[in-house]
């Protein structure tokens, strides 16, 4: 088997999307690992009501971390001068707005830009979908950064979701640990394969339909 | 008008089917009201949370009470996010159970339209049409519409009985100031909320809160609870609280990477 | 003609249903004359975005003047503690959420609680709504101060308004240089008349029924 | 990202035809961003305002730009609040000329319903239904529909074109802090526009605000303008406009004795 991007590089690809002055959300998984590269000014926010808020602590520096400054997955985040607090109305005011990128992590992204972030979980019970519907739907532009298949193997970019969607025709990225794909309105165009693969081994583990740009590259970071 | 109470005697106004509404997320999650409510005789609840996690009875026995422990006398549970793994936990499974039978309902909204129907209560409206969740389970039910060319779910207002809220400071008069991301849905649950409670680290008197600062007005707010300061919610112990959370954190990780896998 | 109260004394005898603790909004002509008289602790709203302010200053006083204290009529009013600001959309709660007691003035009100606040004004244009529906509809009690006559000596109080109404079934109580009426589900009682007025002579200046209350009285202030 | 800019630059970008929506009340009226939208060259434009007020010429003159100065350009005004008084100016008298002739369209709300519109622009709704105008002129033409046994009217999501704001302090973020009853619909204005000009008295840096005071994040921000020193809206003339605001009030006052009798 060919090596794969680790789950830092494909967080590195995806943080080159967003350049200073953006605003952006970082969802769950490998989006969260953005946070650490993206680019001086990219002004980054938490859905529970933060904007611009500085690097996170780690887990040892407890006794710098102010118990009020928690993101939506319970980090522990830093002042950055130019951060605002606000309520939940005003943060999805801005989520729904058209004016925050939005990178989410996803279980399956359809070739038609649908994407499947939370799983169904046990009947009927947990869906486990938060912000999830709100930042794909009202996203200026929606990026997903995500394996390109399951532990098991099984590809995640497929035709037709088989898994209940969190949010229909809303892609217009898909950076995975193999490929950067775009979705537009004749289909999923091939733009970039990570180092050492071609173009027909990433299609060979994708479900849906590729195809590949003229000035397919490799993926720099 | 004196609105500053304890926790058990603000609590205990609430009765038997219930709709409460909690903010569960964030540093402005009222856990100290919380376990009030869990402590109280009331039986047959709604509860309207953003989160609702079933975590695993070790971590809840660090991280104080959750949501779950009050699964016992609740009927309904409305959340933006829910999480329930079989397995994981004896409430967990008691929780599949009671849904299986058919004596426990559970709905699943998104974050944003769990402060939407809040606000909708607050403003009193009818009802309204929400873009989110079109074409996902969240339409279940929902009366679809049709308008300028784009579908919408009607949404229905939530009004609950009793609010709980949390801020970092009260005045006498109910005025609440939130610091950080403690504001979360605490001030449209005030807003929405037939009774509102809030539990603050300290109260003062209305003279030292800036006018400019305050996040509810205490014509929301109609009982005010100060966390003792033996608590382990209380500000002086907050420090404890995150080391504790980060245990939380670590062990949440870990659920994750074995959940997750798909 | 008998002497009728001042608009001073019909703001006085309005003030009186306000308690310390009671939130109130007044609204223009008699009712914000009752601002100078509310009993220490009454909690006044602006619906511009304030709670709880001071006594408004004199025209004279124009060096002590906060530029940033302006309520909904254009005065300024003084700090006071406890007072708190907030924007359009928390007022207006505040307005719905039946916690605030409203006094309206009115240009005429019916037996069966429909009020008439602002004139049609010119050919469909001037509605004069403002914020008097909102009051009006979501106010925990609706008291309306006014004139019991028009200066051409027309009743106010009417079996069913001839203009178009600021919202329907909402009044609770009366109050004007006659007397203080009660609507109930079985009609508007007569609860007080005017010193050395009698029910008769209020029932003569009055277009609706009315029903004399058994402990009918004179108001006092 | 330089958010700032001038006043006839920031306007310049209002084509003919755009809607604009304006906080017409209280302290926090963007008067000198008005100014510039009536120098401007663009028509056909819509207004929605809190409050439109047809005063005198005499009173204009004193108080500066009003919302009827725009009309020659205007074909729709929507408000919360109208007083358009026959005879009290030529502007007055030339507004209702056009609304008879048709060129001109008046849509009268209540202020909390002008409010609500705003909001369902800024979450996206579809539309809502009001309790507020059941049985009175505000329901003409409104779908009424009835929800547990009440009546309520649709009412459609505003979107606005270009929003104009004013705040007391911008950082060049666009961060804005209000201060006393200077907020009123701006913020909501700021959320619901596709495009936001905030005026202000000073300009600082991002280091110099208070994240916790802070009532419109700088995302929502598109370009601020400093209102100079010089002009009768800034921070150093406000007294001067304190004074000319008492003789309006005085003015208007005998425009009320005169026009309410009824």
């Amino acid at each position: 088997m060919k090596d794969r991007l680790t789950e830092e590089l494909v967080a590195m690809r995806a943080a080159k999307e967003l350049k200073p002055g953006d605003y952006c959300n970082l969802g769950f998984g490998i989006p969260e690992l953005c946070a650490s590269c993206v680019a001086d000014g990219v002004v980054v926010q938490s859905e529970v009501g933060v904007l611009g808020y500085g690097p996170l602590y780690d887990d040892d520096e407890v006794d710098q971390m102010n118990p009020d400054y928690i993101d939506a997955g319970v980090h522990f985040f830093r002042y950055l001068p130019g951060m605002s607090f606000f309520d939940l109305q005003v943060s999805f005011a801005m989520i729904r707005s058209g004016r925050l990128i939005s990178i989410l992590g996803g279980l399956q992204v359809s070739e038609k830009g649908d994407i499947a972030v939370h799983n169904k979980g046990e009947e009927k019970i947990s869906y486990r979908i938060g912000g999830s519907v709100d930042l794909a739907w009202g996203a200026k532009r929606l990026i997903v950064a995500m394996l390109h298949n399951t532990k098991a193997g099984v590809p995640k970019v497929v035709r037709d979701l088989t898994i209940p969607a969190t949010a229909r025709g809303c892609v217009d990225l898909i950076i995975t640990d193999l490929a950067v794909m775009e979705v537009t309105g004749k289909g999923l165009v091939l733009k970039e394969v990570a180092p050492g693969w071609t173009p027909e081994e990433v299609i060979a583990e994708t479900d849906a339909g590729l195809i590949v740009a003229a000035d397919v590259r490799e993926m720099e970071f | 008008m004196d609105k500053v109470t304890t926790a058990t005697e603000a609590i205990s106004m609430v009765q038997d089917g219930a709709l409460v509404a909690i903010n569960f997320w964030g540093p402005g999650s009222p856990k100290y009201l919380w376990q009030a409510l869990v402590d109280h005789t009331a039986k047959d609840l709604s509860i309207y949370t953003n989160n609702f996690w079933a975590m695993p009875d070790d971590i809840k026995a660090i991280v104080g009470p959750d949501v779950t422990s009050i699964a016992d006398k609740t009927i309904r549970y409305i959340t933006g996010f829910a999480d329930v793994k079989p397995g994981s936990s004896a409430t967990c499974d008691k929780i599949i159970q009671r849904v299986h039978e058919g004596s426990l309902k559970f709905e699943s909204l998104s974050h944003g339209i769990f402060m939407d129907k809040l606000y909708a209560g607050a403003m009193r409206l009818g009802g309204f049409y929400s873009p989110i969740g079109v074409g996902t389970v969240i339409e279940e039910g929902k009366e679809k519409r049709v308008i300028n060319g784009a579908e919408y779910l009607f949404e229905s207002p939530i009004i609950p009985d009793v609010g709980l809220v949390k801020a970092t400071t009260a005045d006498t008069l109910g005025n609440l100031v939130y610091t950080g991301t403690a504001r979360g849905a605490n001030p449209v649950i005030a807003m929405a909320s037939k009774y509102t409670i809030a539990e603050v680290f300290d109260i003062v008197k209305p003279e030292e809160l800036d006018p400019e600062r305050i996040g509810t007005p205490g014509i929301f707010i109609d009982k005010i609870v100060k966390i003792p300061e033996d608590d382990l919610q209380s500000r002086q112990r907050r420090m404890e609280l995150v080391k504790l959370r980060i245990e939380y954190a670590k062990a949440l990780e870990e659920q994750k990477s074995q959940g997750d896998a798909t």
